[in-house]
């Protein structure tokens, strides 16, 4: 996100947990987190802010802060936490539009966001009860194998489950077969190739499913460069994404105003 | 009674799964429920006590035997394992997202996560914590994914409703929020 | 000298191989030789003793644990029942080359493992996990095997459609971002 990087607000410095401080700067950093959500909370939880009634402009400043902290781009990690980016502007883009009345409970633009931490909070906690189970569990071995009987012991058991079996095959063929193994090799993409790629689609068709879009492609890399590309044209404004329902695909289409604009680009 | 305590013990230990009443009942043709339980019973209470080193555990809706806790190091150190192979944060969240939310696909568990989690199921497939059951009736047809018997016996549970409770979860949550406060 | 007892009743538990005085003395170091010794001989008198399912025995060399003989036919048919469910790794090879190349012949499904595959086959028709659906018109006119309606049920599929691809079998398994392994 290179030009648009000045118009964030600075931010001031938010202490990470000690755990969090190595020598290696940002990208380990974020590593401490186990993805997005887990950002968020710590912001949330660190600000002492009600989860049900977040400060989204604050929080998105906060967020943003730490994403720009960066000295490389691991695209593979960044585009799950810009995705969230994208998602906070989104919400407070939603929250500046004037309204004439007040909006009722189930109208808040911060819900989508709001359930989702609110269940990865659950899964959290759930998990430092799992983690003491597991610990006293781990301890105890048992055994993984039959005992000798009197006699003959020819048993060789493997449960059988569709992963074993399919596993099983799969291990078979490449066995047999090693040179015939494919190797997705992707084009070299650069942004700016993928971003006018991008901005002539969304003229052309006006709005493209997102998650359509993003699979079509042949490579990982490319899916993230376009990915990438979608969150830079919808935080510099000239597009549009829109979730509709938890967990389902994000539309996106140009601004109005920007359409003509793009086009004499 | 002894004998048939002993004759438990027998069965419990050459299982390599948990032995459930039904199992021993089926194998015990004719032998009351009420007995096998006292049998079983008395053998929880013996290997409890503290002059044994293995002992039987309830657990996967079953009795099965383990070494004590108190073994731990000298175990590993017999099997030459260096290190406790507890999972990964990130294969403990994929498989706590599982577990309350199965039948559940990747693309499912990504969400709830956040992040890509492609790889800890990977990871909780090999480890068996996990089984592939189907597919979604939804547009690309994906893989449905359940926990699987062995990660009852991982966090040593006996059902699925052995999970920590709404009410635990709450709790939990209650105490980081005053740490926090 | 109860502690250095269990501690050795949980080490000849948890090892599949005979437990040799050389391991034991490895794994407890410092511990005198002759102290192993009479914890070795205290537990081997301890489940020789009639209330006990279970005893240490003599073999190969060194100790391990093994069902007493008056329990063996408890044992075996708890096994059997076990084992009901159970299919030994070439009976799951041949399955899967059977599943996803069907329909097949024998000599096919050899070549497929590179091993031959008669026995195997014979097992899968007597689990009733394949079927013969017919014979090839080729030299020697060799049946043809398919796999069954079980299989699918005991899948808890509806159709062979919804076997995993093998893209997606090779995608899970050649995943190679370690992140969130």
């Amino acid at each position: 996100m290179p030009e648009n990087a000045a118009a964030i607000p600075p931010v001031e410095e938010t202490a990470l947990p000690p755990s969090a401080e190595t020598p290696d700067g940002y990208q380990v950093r974020l590593d401490v987190f186990e993805g997005p959500l887990d950002l968020l909370l710590f912001l949330i939880r660190k600000k002492k802010i009600d989860i049900h009634d977040i400060p989204i402009a604050a929080i998105t400043r906060d967020y943003l802060g730490y994403l720009e902290r960066k000295t490389e781009i691991n695209l593979d990690r960044e585009a799950e936490f810009l995705f969230i980016a994208a998602l906070l502007i989104y919400i407070k883009s939603q929250m500046l539009l004037p309204r004439e009345t007040d909006l009722a409970e189930g109208e808040d633009p911060r819900r989508v966001l709001v359930d989702r931490l609110v269940e990865y909070e659950r899964i959290k906690a759930a998990c430092s009860l799992l983690r003491e189970r597991e610990d006293v569990q781990i301890l105890q071995w048992k055994r993984d194998f039959i005992p000798p009987l009197h006699g003959e012991s020819e048993l060789e058991p493997v449960e059988l489950s569709l992963f074993d079996l399919a596993e099983s095959f799969f291990l078979l063929m490449k066995r047999r077969a090693a040179e015939n193994t494919r190797t997705i090799r992707g084009r070299d993409v650069s942004v700016e190739v993928k971003m006018k790629e991008l901005v002539g689609l969304l003229q052309e068709r006006h709005m493209i499913d997102f998650l359509e879009y993003f699979e079509a492609h042949a490579s990982l890399e490319e899916a993230l460069i376009a990915f990438f590309c979608i969150l830079e044209l919808v935080k510099s404004r000239v597009a549009v994404a829109v979730q509709d329902e938890l967990f389902r695909t994000i539309r996106v289409w140009l601004r109005k105003d920007a359409r003509r604009t793009a086009a004499h680009d | 009674m002894t004998d048939l305590k002993t004759l438990v013990e027998a069965l419990i230990f050459v299982s390599q799964e948990p032995v459930t009443m039904e199992r021993l009942q089926a194998v015990l043709e004719g032998v009351p429920a009420a007995d096998i339980q006292s049998a079983v019973d008395g053998l929880v209470a013996d290997t409890g006590a503290a002059g044994r080193g293995i002992h039987v555990i309830r657990v996967g809706g079953g009795w099965l035997f383990a070494t004590k806790p108190d073994h731990d190091r000298e175990v590993r150190k017999l099997l030459q394992i260096e290190r406790k192979n507890r999972l990964s944060s990130a294969g403990l969240e994929t498989l706590a997202a599982i577990a309350y939310r199965q039948p559940v696909t990747q693309s499912e568990v990504s969400a709830i996560r956040g992040v890509d989690s492609t790889g800890a199921l990977k990871t909780l497939l090999e480890k068996k914590l996990i089984k592939i059951v189907g597919r979604k009736k939804a547009p690309g047809n994906p893989l449905v994914y359940r926990t699987s018997d062995e990660f009852l016996l991982y966090l040593g549970l006996n059902s699925l409703d052995e999970l920590p409770s709404e009410e635990e979860i709450a709790k939990i949550l209650e105490e980081e929020k005053a740490v926090d406060a």
